[in-house]
């Protein structure tokens, strides 16, 4: 009896411990229980890598931090850091040319330039060897002719070098800030920038002072972008030879040292910890807010004489990033098709690449939702830790990733490993996030009063999600698996390790021709892989 | 007497501060009554209306809804099977519905179209049925909102704030209609505003709460003649606080500007006590033998009276400032004597603290 | 039904450039109707992760060192077939777990435009002279972490012992103009006069032959005088992995690979040279007339299957040199 | 006279429109007043003022600010040198610096530092200059801005609908603070506004405009007292407008209610001319003794007053509407007579369209 009564006791305690957690709002089971799954799937590598590093041994530790280590931190902070700054400059010049000037094929020009978003750097990469390298296009085009040679001496360029490298991602990343900086010019209010003048400020100091410092919030998000994106990269780095923590992880692997790869993917999470926390800080001390009930469309400068050079400007930067690239890929296209590169077997790399690239976005669409229906409208400690480790595989390289899984699927899960399916899950462990900010920007926009609205007229929570909160949080979501799919379509790392035997995607056909500089089979790859993600692009950036 | 709404000793604290949103609360609404919420920001006023909703808990206390028990610490019944109707400050319209799908969501009766149309033609919108909320201005929206809360007949009708985003003009005007719309649909309903001049013209009882605490509850008449403390002498409508001493057998209150008659003072005062005395500026009526008199300070016009800042001596020669109402017919500036009486219509004794 | 799918289908791992292994594949699947399901640029580590969840049947390697290495870890499995001593004992394990069809051997090549036969070094000793960075446009390496240079630098240990080994990495190390991450970027650097000479296996000379330009280069097999150690090899074979879900075909495929058309078959377009010449493997005329046999080499002689027992110290000697993950 | 603000002939059409935002209108305001532009929504009020501010460029006249032509056919001076100071609607305070720094935005005299601690001090902020914007109640916002566009020691004040954000409380006080501080500072401000309160209450002028036009112009007494035309009658308060015909003799009107007497009847009005009359609903003055009676169809009580609907019998035994205001201390229940009188003050005479 007693003791009866005493449970009911701890029952009610727990139960009044669990709803205040939730602030007297508790989510339902399933849905919880869902988010934490999503979540857990999510933290996979992150564990994996902890765990592998803890059996390296101080031995190994100290060999790499004596050896390996300052050397690719030199290697890897130096180039993420060139490039953010070039990306930054060259996006958020473009995005203001763009949004905020007169600058003529506006609409055009507009789309065109997020087109890089759509080549995969390794191939961007290839291209400008061909275009660039010591022995490439231009370099022909050189010692042809005699007056540059004896003018100036020998070929310039050296495309293998720092800063060829940095050219490189640049060109291919700076997509994330133009766009990311354009959508915010877009929404900016008018009244700032008449404030300013009625103060007595100029035009350019009412860029300087004003227009930049309220872009800094998107100036930073992109730079993230940009910088894991730099961290992660293997493909663009290999090719270019050069070694940052990604490269030199994948190597040790190859050189069956898997400890020494786990110490090195440490570091590298430490150093995209480190990125993440600076930007959550920066963003933190800045909560920019902007009225909305006044909203006046921002004013669009006249460039004056400056209108030529800048046409110039965007348009050069669209010839390097996409013309070029794509011209030495119908070059060396024609000549593969010529020599039967479009055959079966090409079909099924790119029915394999689509299955992929279809399937992980429309899953990362449906596992989005809950946890971000989750984090927007039950705040409370676990949905914080939910939220932080479906991020993690955001801020890992696809190599990390790949090694978790591995792991962890050889060892407790067999019967998928081996399979398409645990590519496809991997690759929501890399493309998750992108869907997860684009549906939370969305939902961020449906009052919670909507919610309630709808539960006051008799609906159950569950009932809500699906009648009220998807059909508004589509086109969000839908422009979140749109971004999912084309990045999803040229991923390398996590495929290449991961895929099945007999199942190879454009993606991995392209990085293996390429890298034995079988262009004219590479080729047709790429081109194939840039036409299909037109379309989600074009969709994306409707919604942007 | 049939109550519909009945809190009693109803708390909330939110979690993660120290103090009570809603401070142990009683409260009774009868069926088909207009009530309304009234105080301050942050006085509790959402709270309370979340909590008969059912989206927040209470800590403590006991909420009826139409004889049945929503909330007490064994009975928890969530929002959706309240029966309520709830209109919200920015109104909350499903962006993706049209009007009538609005006002049917969650409606599945077989009546369903010929229910919707009738609270359609309620609402005035007849016409309006395909358009979609960003295709309404304001007011339509507004009424679609209540329209919505009222197509499952709901028991209690809840509206937080309906009339914040609109101007003065559609306020006005939204004001009538909705009292019309809600005694038609024979509704009770809970209004939550911080206006006062919603508050009185639409309310058949009001509610005055600041801090969590209920202040007063009356009809407009009564929180407006006879405010029952400081508090809500000033919140509703302005006011001119002096000390006095009360005389309970010739119903005045002898104060620093003289001797004021008051209608009723009730309340338990001991003769020559200290009280306070609230005067609405509405109480002074210019009169050239008024037996009081001051100098205008400062004035300003609003169409419908004249607000006069006036400057009064004192028998005992301070100087002291009177905020009163003058009829916009007449015409007075700035530095010139007028002369005055109060009426004692207006005045009301307050307990001191 | 479970029993005919094992019949059926045969998993194959293999690192090894997949053109080199597609049509032995399709020929063996033309030859007894067993499906092959393929997973090219395998890494074999991924042999030792699977080890719970083997799913591999067969490994092809590119470089006997990694053989060496699975069978050290236990992940092989005794492979007692016919036609199997036509594999000389020196290139197959005790066990026949594994076992190599086709060798190449270690040289530079270089590009007659730039540099003659005469000038070139002719020993791996030649190459501690910091004089050869002087080379027109300097010579090329692979990364430390390539299998190949891998083996190379084992054999040297095995010759010279770890100190001289570890003097000679650091000096191509500082002399190289190009560090490459593998030897096809090295012939084709060779071969458009990027540099005057790379350090090469011998069958990437026979592919650059068949390039339609920038193919006037040439060969140097090192160490080949007497008093040399002879030229470095390795081997290209494959290996019987334990516990593969199909077994039986596992074995069938290794029989089917012995038979000396498919030893033939087996080199295919990767041009390396047959152990058993005598088989004929068919090069293209170009190559046909600069193939030196490798019965006419002299080759050094450590047993190609000790590798694997090289393979960590050397990797870590590599690193301590700090050629691991240097490109240049 | 000197006048700080002077708009001659001044239109303007927005590109890709038909009709004039703003047609043909001449304004002066004078050095040191306060005007409010005041209309419905689209009538041109922001525009003016953007005229001024020289964020959009007439089609035609002339625009001088302090004696300077700023803008004319052949003349055009930027906004950032026409020494304006501008608060906006949303304030746009700039969400990346502090009071002090959005204070001093713009400013770089050497006297910097003092002046913003002069600034913030007129605006009452001292202590709160290390705030970020979004670390302030809208009031405080409000203040800001203000404080923004008279660091600068400007000309003229522009304020664009500065109310329109805050609740009414807040508003109220505000008026009068924003008052005290652009008089103290000895500033030209030009309101705007659609809220007649607003207008009346803190204006020296009111200039009311619909469709680009400005229809009268007055102190906010002449506004409501003597609307000039039926729109400005309806706009600026309630109105109860009937038909009639003048007798310019008798300074009266027959109307269908009866005989309405009038103060003054100025605008050149022929004898017997048919013209509207517009009743101020304060003109009702209850008085048993009236010469008018009605029943009393609606009331709603405010606070201030009672405002009935009165259904009056005309002399031919027609029915007609009329909104009056009534004392709050009278007690009076629908369906009761009253009888009332009309007093001259708030009738104006206004010529039929
Ligand atoms: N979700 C919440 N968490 C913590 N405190 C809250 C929460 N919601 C409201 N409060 C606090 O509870 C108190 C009462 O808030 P409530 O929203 O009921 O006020 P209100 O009277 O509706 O005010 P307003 O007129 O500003 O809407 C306030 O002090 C408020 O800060
Ligand atoms: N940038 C513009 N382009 C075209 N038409 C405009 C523009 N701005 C205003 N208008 C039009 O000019 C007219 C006057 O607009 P204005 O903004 O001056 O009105 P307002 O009196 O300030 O109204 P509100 O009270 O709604 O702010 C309106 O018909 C409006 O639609
Ligand atoms: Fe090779
Ligand atoms: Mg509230
Ligand atoms: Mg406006």
């Amino acid at each position: 009896m007693f003791i009866k009564k005493f449970n009911k006791g701890i029952v009610y305690f727990l139960k009044m411990k669990w709803i205040s957690i939730w602030k007297s709002n508790p989510p339902g089971m399933v849905l919880l229980l869902l988010s934490s799954a999503i979540a857990l799937v999510m933290a996979i590598p992150i564990l994996y890598v902890v765990y592998r590093s803890f059996f390296a041994g101080t031995d190994k530790w100290r060999r790499l931090i004596d050896g390996s280590i300052p050397g690719l931190l030199w290697n890897t902070i130096s180039l993420t850091v060139i490039v953010m700054i070039f990306s930054v400059i060259i996006g958020v010049l473009l995005a203001w040319l763009i949004v905020r000037t007169d600058i003529p094929f506006k609409r055009t020009l507009k789309w065109l330039l997020a087109l890089p978003l759509l080549v995969p750097p390794y191939v961007g990469a290839v291209t400008y060897i061909i275009f660039f390298g010591r022995s490439g296009w231009l370099q022909a085009a050189w010692t042809n002719n005699s007056f540059l040679s004896t003018l100036i001496g020998d070929y310039p360029v050296d495309i293998y070098s720092f800063w060829g490298v940095s050219f490189v991602l640049i060109m291919f990343t700076y997509p994330y800030v133009y766009l990311i900086v354009s959508a915010s010019l877009k929404k900016m209010n008018r009244n700032y920038e008449e404030a300013a003048q009625s103060l007595g400020m100029n035009r350019f100091q009412i860029f300087r002072k004003v227009i930049l410092p309220s872009l800094r919030p998107s100036i930073g998000a992109g730079a993230i972008l940009v910088s894991l994106y730099v961290l992660s990269d293997f493909g663009a780095i290999a090719m270019m030879r050069y070694v940052t923590f990604t490269a030199a992880i994948y190597f040790q692997r190859t050189s069956f040292d898997t400890e020494s790869a786990a110490v090195l993917s440490l570091v590298l999470i430490a150093l995209t910890l480190i990125i993440l926390w600076i930007e959550s800080r920066s963003k933190k001390s800045n909560k920019y807010y902007q009225n909305s009930n006044s909203y006046r469309r921002p004013m669009v400068l006249k460039l004056g004489k400056w209108k030529w050079p800048a046409t110039v400007f965007a348009i050069f930067i669209f010839t390097v990033s996409v013309v070029l690239p794509i011209m030495v890929l119908i070059y060396w296209s024609i000549i593969g098709i010529g020599m039967g590169a479009v055959n079966s077997r090409f079909f099924a790399y790119a029915f394999n690449s689509l299955r992929v690239a279809t399937v992980v976005s429309v899953l990362c669409m449906l596992a989005s939702m809950p946890v971000v229906y989750l984090k927007m409208r039950y705040p409370s400690v676990i949905t914080r830790v939910i939220d932080r480790l479906s991020y993690a595989g955001y801020a890992l390289p696809g190599v990390i990733v790949a090694l978790g899984f591995v792991f962890v699927f050889n060892n407790f899960i067999p019967a998928l490993y081996g399979t398409f399916y645990i590519v496809a899950i991997a690759l929501i462990v890399r493309f998750l996030p992108q869907a997860m900010q684009s549906g939370e920007s969305a939902l961020s926009m449906l009052s919670p009063k909507i919610d309630e609205a709808a539960r006051s007229l008799g609906y159950p929570p569950w009932k809500v999600m699906f009648k009220v909160v998807l059909p508004n949080m589509l086109p969000g979501v839908l422009a979140g698996g749109a971004l999912v799919f084309v990045s999803s379509i040229k991923e390398l790392p996590a495929t290449l390790l991961l895929r099945p035997p007999g199942f190879d995607t454009l993606a991995i056909r392209i990085y293996v021709e390429a890298s034995e500089a079988i262009y004219h089979l590479a080729a047709p790859a790429a081109l194939l892989i840039i036409m299909v993600s037109i379309i989600p692009l074009k969709f994306m950036l409707d919604k942007y | 007497m049939m109550y519909d709404i009945e809190l009693k000793s109803v708390s909330k604290t939110y979690i993660g501060s120290d103090e009570a949103a809603v401070n142990n609360i009683n409260l009774t609404v009868e069926k088909g009554s207009i009530v309304t919420l009234l105080g301050p920001s942050g006085s509790g006023k959402s709270t309370t209306l979340r909590l008969i909703a059912g989206f927040e808990r209470a800590n403590s206390g006991q909420i009826t809804l139409a004889g049945k028990v929503v909330s007490d610490q064994s009975k928890w019944i969530p929002p959706e099977k309240r029966g309520i109707g709830m209109v919200f400050q920015d109104y909350a319209l499903f962006p993706h519905l049209n009007v009538f799908d609005n006002i049917g969501f969650g409606y599945k009766e077989k009546d369903r179209k010929q229910r919707i149309m009738e609270v359609i033609e309620l609402v005035n919108l007849k016409g309006y049925e395909k358009r979609y909320p960003n295709e309404l201005s304001g007011g339509q929206q507004q009424r679609v909102a209540l329209a919505r809360a009222l197509t499952r007949r709901p028991v209690v009708v809840l509206l937080d704030e309906p009339f914040s985003n609109l101007d003065t003009d559609l306020k006005n005007q939204m004001r009538i209609e909705v009292k019309r719309i809600i005694k038609e649909a024979e509704a009770t309903a809970v209004f939550v505003s911080h206006d006062q001049k919603d508050a009185l013209s639409i309310s058949d009882k009001i509610v005055v709460m600041d801090e969590g605490t209920i202040q007063q509850i009356g009809t407009p008449r009564q929180i407006y003649q006879y405010p029952k403390n400081r508090f809500v002498a000033n919140f509703v409508g302005q006011s001119n606080l002096l000390k006095g001493r009360v005389d309970t057998e010739d119903n005045t209150v002898e104060t620093r500007i003289g001797i004021i008659n008051c209608n009723t003072i009730d309340g338990g005062f001991d003769n020559k006590e200290e009280v306070l005395v609230s005067i609405r500026p509405d109480s002074f009526i210019m009169d050239h033998k008024g037996k009081l008199k001051g100098n205008i300070k400062e004035l300003s016009y609003t169409g419908e009276a004249i607000e006069v800042v006036l400057e009064v001596q004192t028998p005992n020669n301070k100087k002291h400032n009177l905020l009163i109402r003058v009829s916009p017919d007449k015409v007075i500036h700035i530095g010139e004597e007028i002369k005055f009486n109060i009426i004692p219509n207006f005045v009301s004794v307050i307990k001191k603290e | 039904g479970n029993e005919s799918e094992e019949v059926d289908t045969l998993v194959i791992y293999s690192n090894r450039n997949d053109r080199f292994v597609s049509n032995l594949l399709e020929k063996f699947t033309e030859d007894t109707g067993i499906e092959v399901s393929p997973l090219h640029g395998a890494n074999p580590l991924q042999i030792v992760e699977e080890q719970n969840n083997v799913r591999a049947d067969i490994f092809i390697s590119n470089d006997l060192g990694a053989l060496g290495y699975l069978h050290s870890q236990g992940l092989l499995k005794e492979a007692q077939v016919e036609g199997i001593d036509s594999i000389p004992s020196d290139f197959r394990s005790e066990d026949n777990s594994y076992f190599a069809i086709s060798v190449r051997a270690r040289g530079l090549i270089y590009n007659k435009d730039l540099i003659s036969y005469e000038e070139m070094p002719k020993s791996n000793e030649d190459l501690l002279d910091s004089k050869w960075s002087d080379v027109e446009n300097g010579y090329a390496i692979t990364r430390g972490g390539n299998g190949g240079m891998i083996g190379h630098i084992s054999a040297l240990r095995y010759e010279w012992g770890d100190e001289k080994t570890s003097d000679w990495i650091q000096a191509i190390r500082e002399n190289a103009a190009g560090i490459y991450q593998g030897h096809g970027d090295i012939r084709r650097a060779v071969g458009a006069g990027e540099h005057s000479f790379g350090l090469v296996n011998n069958y990437y000379f026979h592919q650059q032959l068949l390039e339609t330009s920038n193919n006037n280069v040439g060969f140097v097999y090192l160490d080949q005088e007497d008093d040399q150690m002879g030229a470095i090899a390795n081997a290209a074979g494959l290996g019987l992995v334990n516990n593969g879900p199909n077994g039986e075909n596992a074995l069938k495929f290794i029989e089917w690979v012995l038979l000396p058309e498919n030893q033939v078959e087996f080199v295919g377009e990767s041009l390396e040279l047959l152990i058993n010449s005598q088989y004929n493997a068919n090069y293209p005329d170009v190559v046909q007339d600069q193939i030196v046999p490798f019965q006419d080499l002299k080759v050094q002689n450590m047993s190609i299957t000790e590798l694997g027992n090289y393979f960590e110290d050397t990797t870590a000697l590599i690193e301590q040199s700090g050629l691991a993950l240097d490109l240049r």
